[in-house]
């Protein structure tokens, strides 16, 4: 029933340590960080009962986030607490002012943030003052191949354009508006191909754009989703695709792609790091907040982040210092230990780690792209 | 719902875009009445009978029941019943349900309800077919489902639109009597639209006869029938025989006109002078067949239908006149044959207009081809 | 038609073979059969409850659409009357502008309310393109009904109430069927205005279809099959029950019907 | 219930209480009826109400209030809100700001085109198949609503169902280009998604059914007495359909074709997902999602999708006149 | 298309459901007849014209067109005309396209469509309404457009479905002769349905009257009307005085039955004997009124009904039989009369079945309320 009456809480006023009595909490996921972090969750539910007495947990794709949030605060009643978001979400917020800042307020109370990974403080200095980084990766780009196809990889980005032009067609990567892998691809090719500046696409990415465009004339079409690139690969339709840690090791826990699918990387490249963050909209209450700030201190500590590491979701998950894999759950171990790989662990301590296009230069990059390679396709054929 | 003691149309008329359905009907219907609208296709009496029915917004004038303005109200608070031309039966329903449907819209007893509706399909003669859907039925059964529908209610009055044109003379006979019975027994007030002047002549206490949207003439049947206000009225009141002529001799209401190269007297309409374009008007079964010996007007027939009873006859006076008969002789076409006209029958009428005069009968237009 | 009942075949059948199989590689048939995905689909959504709020507010905004267009397509379709353009446009209006250009002002009316973040805000948010869909589908239903009928039932003393209860209704079951089927099909299906306005608790199949299928992350092929053909599923279920009650044909057949 | 309802003969609308009022009361005085001096004083109203009623104006309109209040209330507002949003840029520069740049941005106003060229032929394909199909499921057969049930079924599929099952089945592996080159065909796949073909069965699919729906229910309401009419007229059974039954039903097509062309010009997720949303299928809701969704850029996604509803509201005008011109009454099938 | 010599039917049946609306139809049309179809209600007279057209498939028997069998042949390959009981005017073309649609269906050139358009549109006086829609017309208008549809065509046999049942007395005179004027001019074969036994026997060559989907009689205007078949043909074809009596004396086809307290004579039309349970059959107008003070039959008159030149009555006899008579005398209700029936109209029928008997009309059921 319509509750027009409702007494408004406090939203603004200090934040106390704890709530006055156990809220409960609205959490929204718009990465698929639930995935990682649900079992966190539940389980300080579990221990604080006091706290939080009860979670309700909803999933929704990120772009129409900010139009409810927004619908919300304009409205004075805001019913969505936490919210799991990736880069894009949490920028757009920012821009538009959505989020509370809960940094540098509450630092002290979220201690487990001094012990990030390096590259997940520099995630986490990507976010500003709103979001707490909860789960890092560092993502690709890297590409996967089916042995049986490809005998010998390409090994830098002169071999793949070469490979794409003998094998018409078989090589795929998915639009990058609508993909992580596609994505990754994008902004780990200027590091590959040394461009004068690999923040800025519109002005700095001139081998990118030249090499992009080449490589259409290879490419039969762009699926508009990093499944159907998966799919493409395992059916044989494609030899090549462009992947990341997570997107190789779960969709093969999964079935999607063939066991014995493996990665390449090309020459010079860089990883182009990849974070989920919690943030919470302006309008919440105070009390919730104390909540949540007690939530995220919990998800923090190495016995939950080692949660992360899930089936290679999002490999390895953790963003905090010292987590290791014998910490997660068996069912998590037994799938990296399956289908995770060795090599990785080496690609990740010799590789540099970058962090990814800010979200304004993100949107020009996918806008350029759709433009020039992605639409080009329409005049060609 | 209740009766009234009068009801009074006052200057209705309804227009559709710039022509007049319906134009200055002004009538005052009394408590227990039947009144008869009567008049050729397309001269507004189904129109006249939306507007009394509410079914039609007036586009001017208005109607009174006593001293409450009605015309405002919608159909469904006037409380009178009606039928339609066309039937309009509700095509889901089946007999029974059509004819139950008012009685339950008044939340009668469902006792009351099934009795009256069973008492009504009886009446109608559809026990057997109370079961059907309108779909499956004849014409004319349809036509009584209707008739039944609305008399069921005994409504404080009955509007007809042509209720028995599609029954069969012997159920429309049957029908006409059961209407006027329940006309009485009920202490209806109906108004019953008809093209059928027999038909409104045997069952209306008055007829309003109508023509191109306008009242042309009210009275009793006995009025209508033997002294036709207009000749259009007595065109449509069976006088076939209409000519245009002019008259011969006027002397107080006996006229003289010419036919057939002799003359003949007539009865004065209205006011008209000697030399004066008149109609003449006679219908066939005043003009009867003698045998050719007899002196004065003759003819030759041209055309015998049968008719049961009678013979009814075109006989081709020697001017090119054709006159419509009735005989009970067996006569055959190109007979010589002397005609008689009822004295007192023969109607003469001044025509003003010279565009509004009837066209002599010389030959009929066929259907070019 | 039988080339597309063919290939209507194909493509339902490779999406609940799919939603089935373990491994679907470069193969006729996938290599393994399962129903993890749908255990997981199911687990993973709540889908239960997602259903039952589904059901629910699919049938209100059915049932409330049609009681508030089915009276105003009555008087466009039976009425001339100053300014009916106009308002005529004033219903297109709705179906024609994309949810973006109102979505979000709308939900803020709607919270300022207090209606949205509960199962009223999806209902009233879905009747805003519903109530016009009506309207436009009932008007051409409302023109075939001899306007005589009506007159009679009036002359029997049905009050509009009862004409729209007694007689049109049952006239117009076809098309109330057809109008109430679309809206159905298009409010199950209308995820904008949904997402927009509803809570933790009236989250519907929609907004969690479209998270399968669209949201970050990984998620299997099969697991969104499996999510669409739940959907399809529930669909499926109330067209069949809807068309068991009343045969789009069958009444006017009824009335008028075809010898043979 | 109760609100559609109590509007409707409960309340007697304004064109009707006055001279309901002053007539009785009018007439009573003067005792020798209303012909008096009474009916001057409400002759004013009364004129009014009569030319009211030439023009078809009475108290049935009241039925109009529920839907027009609640698209007032819900929408109107909101839709006022959305066009003054597109009224001002985020990156200012002018009132038009917004439609300039799409319009002068080749880009974005060839999505318009592109929109156009996938939903006019996919909608009038949907309409002129459905007739046919419609017109035979007519009579009375055996299996007669087994195969209504058949065709209506794709309905309830949903977009992410088609278009899954399209990737599916379509794709270069699926059964379809198995099929074809397993009867050697073709020699590779025939690439049918992730093109403009993709997104054309998507529409087909999804839009077809909800075509037939609409037209069986049109076309069971013409009374079948009028195309035996015209059989004994010597019009044979072509000649039925294309002059008794089509002009009846075309009131039903225009309305018909309107909903699957709305749908289809609105289709979205099926472009993106087996279309080629960079290219040949960027139809212009993509141009306005990217620009809320991608963007941020809330004013100038309400300027596009303002384009997009007036681009719309240009075709289905021109439907409406051609429809208002067309026979619009009872077909007879209920009478 | 073109003509024919002979349409037979031939054990013509038509079932609905269980009940056999038409059976057992044998008839043989020859070139240039005019056959009525002649019954009550709901007798099969629209099923019969429905199979002959085509558009009722037969459930039992068939139809030969000289030696062609045809009721295997599609309504449009038959070349027939109709006109259709409820018109089935098409409401989106107005009057002037209906009427063309039939020759423009045939390909005529445009010019020759026009000019037969024109003149059937003059020949039914629809002139000022040709470009209306069917819904604008008044329901008599709508049936001339019908009509003229129909008979545009020039059709080798035209059926028609009581065409003229919705116009008015004097439009359905007219048009009357004019079916029968081109029925004639244009050498139709025309079979024609109505429930008007006065119109059937004024244009019918031969009537069919049908009874429950049976026919009944088949013979000339005269012999039907004045040697009906049976007491039920005898009952539509306007006798209704129908006295359920026992035969007192039967002499050759003289026969003496009991009638208000003393005996009459009629015409024995079957086998009979006396003392045999028996049906006498009388109009009306063979019933005629003198004063009281003559000897023999006698009776009390209860309703009096104005019908123009004659009244009607109702006699009630000293037995409670009622009778129906003519008078052209003033006479009121509660009068004494002499009553005498014209000798050799009162027909006498053999009545097998004890349920297949008249009821005594004692007291009309009326309406219980
Ligand atoms: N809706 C309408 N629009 C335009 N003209 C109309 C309309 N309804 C009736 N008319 C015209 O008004 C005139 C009167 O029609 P009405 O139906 O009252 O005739 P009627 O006397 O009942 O004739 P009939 O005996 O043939 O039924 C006719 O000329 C008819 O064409
Ligand atoms: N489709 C049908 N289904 C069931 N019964 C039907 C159907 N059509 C006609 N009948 C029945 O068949 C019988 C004959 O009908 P038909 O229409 O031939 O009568 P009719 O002689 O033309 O009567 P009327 O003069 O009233 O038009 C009627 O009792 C009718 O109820
Ligand atoms: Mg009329
Ligand atoms: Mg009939």
């Amino acid at each position: 029933a319509p509750t027009a009456g409702k007494p408004a809480a406090d939203t603004t006023g200090d934040v106390p340590d704890k709530p006055a009595k156990a809220v409960s909490l609205n959490i929204l996921d718009v990465a698929g960080d639930l995935q990682l972090t649900q079992g966190m969750i539940d389980e300080f539910v579990k221990q604080h009962s006091d706290v939080i007495s009860k979670v309700t947990y909803s999933k929704a794709p990120a772009p129409e986030l900010s139009g409810k949030i927004k619908a919300q605060q304009n409205a004075n009643r805001v019913d969505i607490d936490l919210v799991l978001t990736g880069t894009d979400g949490l920028s757009a917020g920012t821009q538009q002012g959505l989020w509370n800042e809960l940094l540098p307020k509450y630092a002290d109370r979220l201690p487990g943030m001094k012990d990030y990974l390096p590259p997940a403080q520099k995630m986490q200095e990507l976010a500003g003052n709103s979001g707490v980084t909860v789960t890092y990766y560092p993502s690709g780009p890297l590409l996967e191949y089916l042995p049986a196809k490809v005998a010998k990889p390409p090994a830098n980005a002169d071999e793949l354009l070469a490979y794409a032009k003998a094998n018409k067609g078989k090589v795929m990567y998915a639009r990058p508006s609508n993909s992580g892998p596609g994505r990754t691809f994008l902004m780990g090719l200027p590091y590959i191909l040394g461009d004068k500046d690999p923040k800025d696409p519109i002005n700095g990415w001139d081998k990118t754009w030249a090499y992009l465009k080449e490589l259409n004339q290879y490419v039969d079409y762009y699926p508009s989703g990093t499944a159907d690139t998966m799919k493409a690969l395992a059916n044989g339709s494609s030899n090549i695709i462009v992947s990341t840690t997570g997107w190789d090791i779960n969709p093969r826990v999964l079935g999607t792609v063939p066991k014995e699918a493996a990665i390449t990387t090309l020459k010079g490249f860089h990883w182009v790091t990849d974070a989920h963050y919690a943030v919470v909209p302006k309008g919440v209450s105070t009390d919730k907040q104390a909540a949540i700030l007690q939530l995220l201190q919990f998800m923090l500590t190495p016995e939950q982040q080692a949660k992360a590491y899930d089936k290679g979701y999002f490999y390895p998950g953790p963003a905090i210092k010292g987590v290791e894999l014998s910490q997660a759950p068996q069912e998590s171990q037994d799938a990296i230990k399956d289908f995770g790989r060795a090599e990785y662990d080496k690609l990740i301590a010799d590789n540099p780690t970058e962090v990814p296009l800010d979200a304004k230069s993100l949107v020009a990059a996918f806008d350029k792209w759709d433009r020039e390679v992605g639409g080009s396709k329409v005049k060609s054929s | 719902m209740s009766g009234f003691d009068q009801l009074r149309l006052e200057g209705v008329g309804r227009r559709f875009g710039t022509a007049d359905a319906l134009a200055d009907l002004d009538l005052t219907i009394e408590r227990g009445e039947f009144i008869a609208l009567l008049g050729p296709s397309g001269c507004g009496k189904s129109t006249a009978l939306n507007c009394l029915a509410g079914l039609l917004p007036l586009t001017a004038g208005s109607i009174w029941q006593d001293d409450q303005r009605i015309d405002t109200l919608p159909p469904e608070k006037r409380g009178f019943g009606m039928v339609f031309q066309n039937y309009a039966l509700f095509p889901h329903l089946t007999v029974r349900d059509n004819i139950a449907f008012g009685l339950r819209m008044r939340r009668l007893p469902k006792d009351e309800v099934r009795r009256r509706t069973e008492a009504a399909i009886e009446m109608v003669r559809l026990a057997e077919h109370a079961s059907k859907l309108p779909g499956q039925l004849s014409g004319g059964q349809q036509q009584r489902v209707a008739i039944a529908r609305a008399t069921v209610l005994e409504p404080s009055l009955v509007l007809m639109d042509e209720p028995l044109s599609n029954l069969d003379a012997k159920l429309r006979l049957e029908m006409r009597t059961e209407i006027r019975r329940l006309h009485q027994s009920l202490g209806l007030t109906t108004v019953y639209v008809t093209h059928d002047q027999e038909e409104a002549l045997s069952m209306a206490d008055r007829l309003v006869v109508m023509r191109l949207g306008r009242v042309q003439q009210i009275g009793t049947p006995e009025e209508v029938h033997t002294k036709p206000a207009t000749w259009h009225v007595a065109d449509f009141m069976g006088y076939r025989n209409l000519l245009p002529v002019s008259a011969t001799r006027v002397e107080g209401d006996a006229v003289t006109v010419p036919l057939g190269e002799t003359t003949v007297n007539g009865v004065a309409q209205g006011e008209m002078n000697a030399g004066d374009e008149v109609v003449a008007a006679v219908r066939p079964e005043d003009v009867r067949l003698g045998s050719a010996d007899v002196a004065g007007l003759k003819g030759r027939i041209e055309v015998v239908e049968y008719q049961g009873r009678e013979l009814a006859v075109e006989v081709a006076l020697p001017d090119g006149v054709r006159l419509h008969a009735r005989t009970d002789r067996k006569v055959e076409p190109g007979e010589q044959v002397a005609i008689t006209i009822t004295p007192g029958r023969l109607l003469v009428y001044p025509s003003g207009d010279p565009a509004d005069r009837p066209a002599a009968e010389l030959a009929t237009a066929g259907l070019a081809v | 038609m039988i080339f597309f009942f063919v290939n209507l075949a194909g493509v339902v059948g490779s999406v609940l073979v799919s939603s089935f199989g373990r491994r679907w590689f470069d193969t006729w048939l996938p290599s393994g059969f399962t129903t993890d995905w749908y255990g997981d689909a199911w687990r993973e959504f709540g889908l239960l409850h997602v259903i039952t709020v589904t059901l629910i507010a699919s049938a209100l905004v059915v049932v409330l659409s049609v009681l508030i267009g089915a009276p105003a397509a009555y008087v466009l379709a039976r009425q001339n009357f100053p300014g009916k353009r106009l308002v005529y446009l004033t219903f297109l209006l709705p179906i024609l502008m994309p949810p973006i250009t109102y979505g979000i002002p709308l939900a803020t009316v709607l919270y300022k309310f207090g209606f949205a973040g509960h199962l009223s805000g999806v209902v009233l948010a879905n009747l805003v393109p519903s109530v016009p869909f009506v309207i436009l589908t009932m008007t051409p239903f409302i023109e075939q009904v001899d306007p005589r009928i009506e007159s009679a039932a009036r002359m029997l003393g049905a009050g509009t109430r009862a004409i729209f209860l007694k007689i049109l209704t049952p006239l117009l079951v076809p098309g109330l069927l057809a109008s109430a089927i679309l809206v159905l099909v298009r409010t199950v299906g209308m995820f904008e205005l949904t997402f927009l306005t509803a809570g933790p608790d009236s989250q519907t199949l929609v907004v969690a279809l479209y998270y399968s299928m669209s949201a970050a992350g990984i998620r299997a092929q099969q697991s969104v099959d499996a999510m669409a053909i739940i959907y399809t599923s529930m669909m499926l279920v109330l067209l069949v029950v809807a068309l068991r009650f009343v045969n789009p044909t069958q009444l006017v057949a009824r009335v008028k019907e075809e010898p043979e | 219930m109760s609100t559609t309802t109590s509007s409707g003969p409960a309340n007697s609308g304004p064109a009707n209480s006055g001279p309901a009022n002053s007539g009785p009361a009018g007439s009573g005085p003067a005792g020798s009826g209303p012909a008096g001096s009474g009916l001057a004083g409400s002759g004013q109203a009364l004129n009014w109400r009569h030319r009211l009623a030439e023009r078809g104006v009475d108290r049935r309109l009241w039925l109009l209030l529920p839907a027009t209040v609640f698209v007032l209330v819900l929408f109107i507002y909101p839709f006022l809100y959305g066009l003054s949003l597109s009224f001002q840029p985020m990156n200012g520069g002018g009132v038009l700001a917004n439609y300039s740049k799409f319009f002068s941005d080749a880009y974005q106003r060839d999505t318009i085109a592109t929109t156009l060229k996938i939903a006019l032929p996919a909608a009038l394909l949907n309409v002129l198949a459905a007739v046919p199909i419609a017109f035979r499921m007519r009579g009375r057969f055996r299996g007669k609503r087994l195969m209504t049930t058949l065709l209506v079924v794709p309905i309830t599929l949903g977009t992410v169902l088609t278009a899954q099952g399209l990737l599916n089945f379509l794709g270069p592996t699926g059964w379809f280009n198995r099929v074809l080159m397993g009867l050697h065909l073709t020699e590779g796949p025939v690439r049918l998604t992730n093109n403009y073909w993709g997104v054309f069965f998507s529409l087909i699919i999804t839009g077809f059914p909800f075509a037939f729906l609409l037209v069986l229910s049109y076309l069971s309401g013409i009374d079948p007495t009028l195309e035996r009419a015209a059989a004994t007229l010597g019009a044979s059974r072509s000649q039925r359909f294309r002059r008794i039954t089509l002009p009846l039903l075309a009131p039903g097509l225009a309305t018909t074709f309107l909903l699957t062309f709305v749908l289809a010009f609105s289709v979205f997720p099926s472009a993106v997902l087996v279309g080629n949303p960079a290219g040949s299928t960027r139809v212009i809701s993509l141009a306005a999602y990217q620009a809320a969704y991608e963007q941020y850029d809330y004013s100038y996604a309400s300027a596009i999708a303002m384009i997009m509803g007036a681009v719309e509201l240009v075709v289905v005008a021109i439907v409406l006149v051609w429809r208002a011109r067309l026979y619009t009454g009872s077909t007879g099938g209920k009478g």
